[in-house]
C-alpha cells in the first residue's frame, strides 16, 4: 500500500480527477493548503502600505493506493495538473502499513 | 390636500417603509442566530411571510381588521374592502386611507415573520407560506380588529379598543404577545431540533445579526412613533421613547449576562435592545421617558433570564420568540397599567396616581390574546403538519435546510483567500 | 414656506435618501453575486458611479434632461443649469428645485450602476468610470429629457412626454429599458467571461444578496412614491403597488422556480422582488392595487424564464441585467396599455375600456428607449474598448478583479476561528 | 398644529430616525476594519456608546448643551431638563421641542462613538461604558452648547454660536473635530496596539466597511439636511452639498491612491466618501453645490495623505479617527471661511469677496474644540486607566478581544461548505 | 512510532474523541477535509441549472501514537466512527521515525 | 528523502519562515489544522451557559527534504516555534519513497 500525496494548483483538480477517474481511481481526499515555494504571492495595499502576501492557495490530494498503480497514478497527475508555470506543485509517494474501510471494517485492497 | 395632513402623510409613507424594512431587519437578525445550514431558509420565512401577509391583508385581511364590526368586537365584514376595492384615492385631502390600511398591512407582516424564529431549522418552506396565510386570516387580523379598530362615526370597531379601553399604542398584544405566545403553540407542536440541549446551536455570524439589530431599531421608529398617524408631538414623544427603551433594555440585558455568565455579549445587546424596543411597543405613546427608561430595564432584565426557560421547560423556540416578544409584550403591556401618565395618553397609571383600574384592563388585554393566539396556532400547525407535513424529515434537518429545500448554499468565500483559482473543487456543469 | 409644500419637501427629502441608499443597496445584491474574487471591483463599481454620475450629473446632465428643449423634444439645453447654478434658493416657498433636481440625478445613478451587471468580473475600472460619464451625458440625460421632462408655462419638454403622452411614472422606459438595454450591448461587446456556461459561478454570499435585495425594496419606495413629488394619495397608491408588486413578482418567481427546478431558492426569491419593483415602476402610479398584483405576477414569472436566455443565446449578462431590468422594464411599461386605470392615472388601459391607444404609445416609448439605448452604448463601449481598453487580461481576470485593480481581497476572517493569534502567514511587512 | 410645523416634524422626525440609524453604520464601518479577532468588540463599543450616552443625554447632557447658560458661554444649566422633565408636549402645535432635543442627543452618541475607532483592539468594554458617560457630560455637552445653542428671547446660549458667530451647520467642531481630536488623546494615552507598524492589520471584512459606509452616508442626509430643522430649501441645499461632498471625496481620495500606490482601493472608496461627509458636516449649510464639490475633493484628498501620518508620528490611531475626523472637521470648518456665500448663509467668504473675517472666527472655533477635547480626554482616559484600567492586558489583546471580553466568535461559516453536519468540533455541552 | 490517519464523517468525531479518551489518547490534530469517493455530494441549483457538487465535508484525524497501540486505537476509531452507511471513511496507517515535543524537545514516546 | 510534518502555533509560522529560510529551506506546505492536546481552548457563553471550545487552532507544516537535512530542519522549527508554553506542538518524521516536480518531471532532490 503507498499513499500518493499531490500538492497542485485548485483550478487544475478537476481537470486531475477527471484523468484519474478514467484510470479507474475512485476515491481521494482534499485539502485547502497555502503554499510557499518560488511561486510568489500576491501584493496587498492598504492604507498606502505594500503587503506581501507570502502564501498562494494551493490543493492538497491523498490517494491510497496498491503498490502498482502507484507510477501510473503519479504519472497521470503530473500530465493533468502541469500548466508549466512555476508553482505547479510536487508530488509524493509514502509508505502505508495497512489501510481499512470505517464502514466494513475491511483493510487492504478490499478497503480502497 | 389638507396642509397638516401633507406632513402627517410624509410621515406615515416614511414610516410605513421603515416598517418594510424590519422585514429584511429581521431576516438578517434570525439569519445570523441560526446555523450557516439553514441561514437561507430562515431569511426566506421572512421573506415569504412578507410576501404572502401583504397580499392576504389586500385581499381580505385588513377588511377582517378594519371592516365594520360583523359580531361582538370580534372581527369584520371580511368583504368590505376586498382588493383594497374603494381606498384608491389619489386626490385625497385627509391622510389617505390606503396609506393607513398599508401601514397595518405591515404589522401583520412583521408579527407573522416572528413566528419563524421558534421553529427554525425544521420546517417545510412550502407549509410554512400556508401556515402564513392561514394565521393571517384567522389569528392576526381578528386580533388586530380588537384593539387597533377604533369605532368611529358609522363605523364600529374591536372590543378591546371600544369596549374594554385598554391602551396598546403600536401592538404588545397584537404583534408582541401574538407572535410570541403563537411561537410558543408551533415550537412545542413541532418538537425539538436534533440535538436541542445538547449542542450550542450558536448564533453562526454574529455581525449579520447585529445588522438585522441596527435595521430593526430603525425600523422601529416607523413602527411606534408611525403609530401616531401624524407628525406631531405625540410622535416625538413616542421616538424618544422608543430610542431610550431600546438604550436601556441593550444596558439591563448586559448587566444581567454580566453578573449572572461574567461576559456581556454582543448577542446580549442585540436581544437587549429587541427586548427594550418589544415592551415600549404598547407604551410607547403612554409613558413619560423616565416610563420608557424603566420599561427597558425591565424588559431587558426580565427576557434576560426568560430566554434560558426553554432549557428548563424544554420547549425548543429556537431564536426566543418567547422570551423577547412574549415576555417583553407581557411586560410592556402590563407595565402601562403602572407608568401610564396623563401627560401622554388618556389616564394615569398606578404609579402617577390614577389607581389599578388601567391595570386590570391592560391584562384582561394580555390574557385574551395569549389565550387565543396560543390555542388557535396550536391548532392550525397541528393540522398542517397532519395534513401537508410542516417539519422536515430527521435526515433532512441534520444536512440542513438549505441544502434540501432550497438546493443553496448560503456562503461561498474561499475565492477571497488568493489569488489564482480557487478550490471550488465543485466540478460538474449543469447537467 | 406654503405649509404643503413642507409636508411635500420633507417627502421629497426622505425620497431622494431613499434612492441614494438604493446605490449601496445595489452594490450589496449585485457584490453577493459575483465571486469572491471579485466582490470589491463589483461594490467599487457602483460607488464609482454613484460618484461619477452625480458630479457630471450637477455640472451638465440636469440641463440636458431639464433645459429648455433645444431641438425637436429630443434634449435641453446643456448649460441652462451648469453646477445647479440659479437652482439654490433657500427660502423656497414651494417644493426647492434643487431637491426636485438632486432626486432626478440619484434615478441617474442607478441607471448607470445597474449596467455594471451585466459586465461584472471583467472590466477596467478607470474605463468603467470614463463610461459612467460618458453614457450619462449621451444616453441617460436625453432620454430622461424625452420622458420626464414636463411642458409647462414657458418650458418645453422631452417628445414622448408631451408630444407622444406615453405613460412612464418612475421611469421604466428612462431606467430599466435603457439599463437593461445598455447592458445587453455591453455584454455583447466586451465578450464572455472565461469560463461561461462550464463554471457555475453562483452567488459567493447570498445573505450578501438579501441585505442588498432588502435595501433596495426599502428604497424603491422613494424611487416610486417619491415621483408623485409630494406626500399626497398618489405617493400612497404608488407606495401600495410597489409594495404588492414585489410580493407578488418574488411569489411567482418561485412558483416558476418549484415548477421547473423542484426547489424554490432565496437567490430566486431575491430575484423575484427585484423583477416586480421593476415592473411596477413605470406603471405604480397608473394602476390600482390589483393591477399592481397582476404586474408583479407576470414580471416575477416572465423574468425567472428570461434569465435563462443567456445561456441560451451566450451573452454573458452575468448578472441578469437584461433578464430582469430590460424584460421587466418592457413588462411594466407595456401592461400599462392593458391596466392603466383613470382612478390612478389620466387614461385607462384595453382592459378597462381605454382602447388599445395607449398600448400603442407604450409600445413606441419602449422600443424607442431600447433602440437608442442599445445603439448608442454598443457604439461607446466599442470606443473605449479600442481606444482605452475595457476589459482585463485574461489572466488577471482569472486571477480575480479584486487582487489585480484593487490589490484587495474582501474577507479576512480565519481570525475568528480560534484564539491566539491567526495563521495569518501572509508576513512580510510593509515594503 | 401650525401645517407648516407638520413637514418640518414629519422631517426632523426622519432625520432623527436617520442620525439613529448612523450608529449601527459606524459599528459595522469600523466592525469591518478590525480584525476578526476583535469585530464584535468593536460593535459592542459603538452599541455600548449610544445606549449610554442617550440616557445621559436625557438625564443631564441636554441641559448642560441647551439650558440657560451659566456662566460666559460656557455651559448650561444641568439641572434645567432633568430626564427630558417639562419636554413633553403631545399636543404641541410648533416642531416639538422633545424631537429636537433627542435629534441633538443623537448627535452626542455619533460623536462618542466615533472615538471607540482610535482605540480599537485593546480596550475594557466596561471602562469605555464609563468614560461614555464622563466624557459625554465633561466635553460634549459643553462645546455642543458653545456652538449649537443659539441665544434668543429669554434664552441665553453659548459663545461661539453667540459671541464669536462662528458657523458649523452641523457639527464641524463639536461632532468631528471633537471626536478626532479625542480620538487623538486617547490613542495616545493607550499606546499602540502589539504589532502596530509592524503587522498589516487590515479590515477583516471589506463587505462590512461598505455595508457600514453606506448607511453612514444614507444617514448623514438626516444629521446634514435635517441641521436645517425643517423641510425647506435650506434642507434641500444641506442635502445637495452632503450627496456631492461624498461624491468628490470619493474620486479625490481613489486619485491620491492610483497616483500614489497604482491601485485605487474599495476601502478607500470607503474613506474618502466619510472623509468627504465630515468635511462638508460644518459647511453643508453656509456653501453652494460648487462649493461643496471643492471642499470634498480637499477634504478626499487631504484626509488620504493624513491617514499615513500615524505610521509617521507612530501614535496607533487604529481606524484613522484623526486622519479622518479632526483632519476633515479642520478641512470643513476651515474652508468656510473660504467659500461661504451669502445664497446660503448670512456671510461670504473670503473667496466669495466677504474679506478674512469669516475665516478668523473658523480658526478660533476649531481651534479652541481641538484643544479643549485633547486635553479634557487625555486626562479623561489617564484617569480611568489609572483607576478601573483601560487597556486589556497583552495576552488577552492577542488572543483577542472578543473571546477575552464576551466569550463569542464572530463568525462560524463552515456549515455552508457542506451537507452533513459540520466540524464543529467543539464539542461539550452547557458546563 | 506510527501515525495513524482516520478520514470520518465530522458529525461523528465528537463520538470518535470521547472514545479514544477512555483508552486514553489524549492528543491528536483534525484538519477539515473534503472527500471524494463512493458517496455522492449534493446538488445545487442556480439559475434553473443543477450543479453536482461532487465532494463531501470530512474530517481528517492524525495520531502518532507507540507501536503497540496502534491495533486498538484503528478498532476504537472503527467502531465509534462507522454509521453503516457509504462514506464512512478510511483509516490508514503508516511509519513515523521520529517524534518531538516542541517545548520541551522531548523525543520518542516522551514527545506524544 | 523525508518528509518533516510539524504542527506549532500559528503565530509563530513567521519566525520559523525567517529560521528555515537562512537555512535554505525554500519550500513547505501550510494547514491550517485544529490541535487537540493538553493545551485547553477557550470557553464561549451562549444565552448563560458556558461551552468548552476543545481544539486550538495550529498550522500544519509540511517539508520534504533530503535525509542529511533532517535533524538540522528539526531543530530548526524546534527553536523558532518554542514559546515553552503548553500547546507549542509537535514535529514527526517520516519517510518518503519518491518525489516529483509536477511542471518539469524531475524527481528526487532535483525536484525538491
Ligand atoms: N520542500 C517542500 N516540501 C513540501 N512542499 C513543497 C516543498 N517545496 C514546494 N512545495 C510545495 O509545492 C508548491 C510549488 O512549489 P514552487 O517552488 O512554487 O514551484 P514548482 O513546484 O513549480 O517548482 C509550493 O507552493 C508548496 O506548496
Ligand atoms: N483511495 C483513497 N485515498 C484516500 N482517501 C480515500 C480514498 N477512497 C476514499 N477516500 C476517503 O474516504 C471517504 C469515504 O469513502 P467512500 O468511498 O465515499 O465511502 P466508504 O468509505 O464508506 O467506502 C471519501 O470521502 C474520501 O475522503
Ligand atoms: N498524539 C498526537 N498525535 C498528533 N498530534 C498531536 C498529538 N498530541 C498532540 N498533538 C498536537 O500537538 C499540539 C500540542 O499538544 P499539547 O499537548 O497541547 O501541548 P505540547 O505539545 O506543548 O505538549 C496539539 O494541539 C495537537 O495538534
Amino acid at each position: 500500500m503507498k499513499m500518493i500525496t499531490a500538492v497542485i494548483r485548485p483550478h487544475r483538480w478537476e481537470t486531475v480527477r477527471e484523468a484519474l477517474e478514467l484510470l479507474g481511481v475512485t476515491g481521494m481526499t482534499l485539502t485547502e493548503v497555502s503554499g510557499y515555494g518560488r511561486q510568489k504571492g500576491h501584493t496587498e495595499v492598504y492604507r498606502g502600505a505594500e503587503y506581501d502576501v507570502l502564501l498562494v492557495p494551493k490543493v492538497r490530494i491523498e490517494i491510497v493506493t496498491e503498490d502498482p498503480e502507484v507510477d501510473q497514478i503519479v504519472e497521470t497527475i503530473r500530465n493533468s495538473a502541469a500548466t508549466g508555470k512555476i508553482g505547479d506543485g510536487k508530488i509524493w509517494v509514502s509508505p502505508i502499513e495497512s489501510v481499512h474501510r470505517v464502514r466494513t471494517g475491511e483493510s487492504g485492497a478490499a478497503a480502497i | 390636500m389638507n396642509p397638516t395632513a401633507a406632513g402627517d402623510t410624509a410621515w406615515l409613507l416614511t414610516s410605513s417603509a421603515l416598517v418594510l424594512l424590519m422585514a429584511p431587519g429581521l431576516a438578517f437578525f434570525y439569519g445570523g442566530m441560526v446555523r450557516a445550514k439553514s441561514v437561507l431558509n430562515m431569511m426566506m420565512m421572512v421573506f415569504g411571510a412578507l410576501a404572502v401577509v401583504t397580499v392576504v391583508w389586500v385581499i381580505v385581511g385588513y377588511s377582517i381588521a378594519f371592516g365594520d364590526d360583523v359580531v361582538g368586537g370580534l372581527f369584520g365584514d371580511p368583504t368590505q374592502y376586498l382588493f383594497f376595492d374603494g381606498l384608491v384615492d389619489v386626490e385625497s385631502v385627509e391622510l389617505p386611507t390606503i396609506l393607513f390600511a398599508i401601514f397595518q398591512g405591515l404589522f401583520a407582516v412583521i408579527t407573522v415573520a416572528l413566528i419563524a424564529g421558534a421553529i427554525a431549522d425544521r420546517t417545510r418552506f412550502g407549509t410554512w407560506l400556508v401556515f402564513c396565510a392561514v394565521w393571517t386570516v384567522l389569528v392576526y387580523a381578528p386580533v388586530a380588529h380588537w384593539i387597533f379598530d377604533f369605532s368611529s362615526d358609522g363605523h364600529v370597531g374591536g372590543w378591546m379598543a371600544n369596549q374594554l379601553h385598554a391602551l396598546d399604542f403600536a401592538g404588545g398584544t397584537a404583534v408582541e404577545i401574538n407572535s410570541g405566545a403563537a411561537g410558543l403553540a408551533a415550537a412545542l407542536v413541532l418538537g425539538q431540533r436534533l440535538g436541542f440541549g445538547r449542542e450550542p446551536m450558536k448564533p453562526h455570524n454574529l455581525t449579520l445579526v447585529m445588522i438585522g439589530a441596527g435595521l430593526l431599531w430603525f425600523g422601529w421608529f416607523g413602527f411606534n412613533a408611525g403609530s401616531a398617524l401624524g407628525a406631531n408631538g405625540l410622535a416625538a414623544v413616542a421616538f424618544v421613547n422608543t430610542l431610550l427603551a431600546g438604550c436601556t433594555g441593550l444596558l439591563a440585558w448586559l448587566a444581567v449576562e454580566r453578573v449572572r455568565d461574567g461576559h456581556a455579549t454582543s448577542f446580549g445587546a442585540a436581544s437587549g435592545a429587541v427586548a427594550g424596543l418589544v415592551a415600549i411597543t404598547p407604551s410607547c405613546g403612554t409613558v413619560t421617558p423616565l416610563g420608557a427608561m424603566v420599561i427597558g430595564i425591565a424588559a431587558g432584565a426580565i427576557c434576560a433570564v426568560a430566554v434560558g426557560l426553554k432549557y428548563r421547560f424544554g420547549y425548543d423556540d429556537s431564536l426566543d420568540v418567547v422570551g423577547v416578544h412574549l415576555v417583553g409584550g407581557l411586560v410592556g403591556t402590563i407595565l402601562i397599567g403602572f407608568l401610564a401618565s396623563s401627560d401622554v395618553t388618556s389616564v394615569d397609571g398606578l404609579l402617577y396616581g390614577g389607581g389599578a383600574d388601567q391595570l386590570g384592563k391592560q391584562l384582561v388585554a394580555a390574557g385574551a390574546t395569549l389565550v387565543f393566539s396560543f390555542t388557535m396556532t396550536a391548532a392550525i400547525v397541528w393540522i398542517l403538519d397532519k395534513t401537508m407535513g410542516f417539519r422536515v424529515d430527521a435526515d433532512h434537518e441534520s444536512s440542513g435546510v438549505d441544502l434540501v429545500i432550497h438546493a443553496e448554499t448560503a456562503y461561498d468565500l474561499h475565492a477571497a483567500a488568493g489569488g489564482g483559482g480557487r478550490p471550488h473543487f465543485g466540478g460538474g456543469g449543469p447537467n
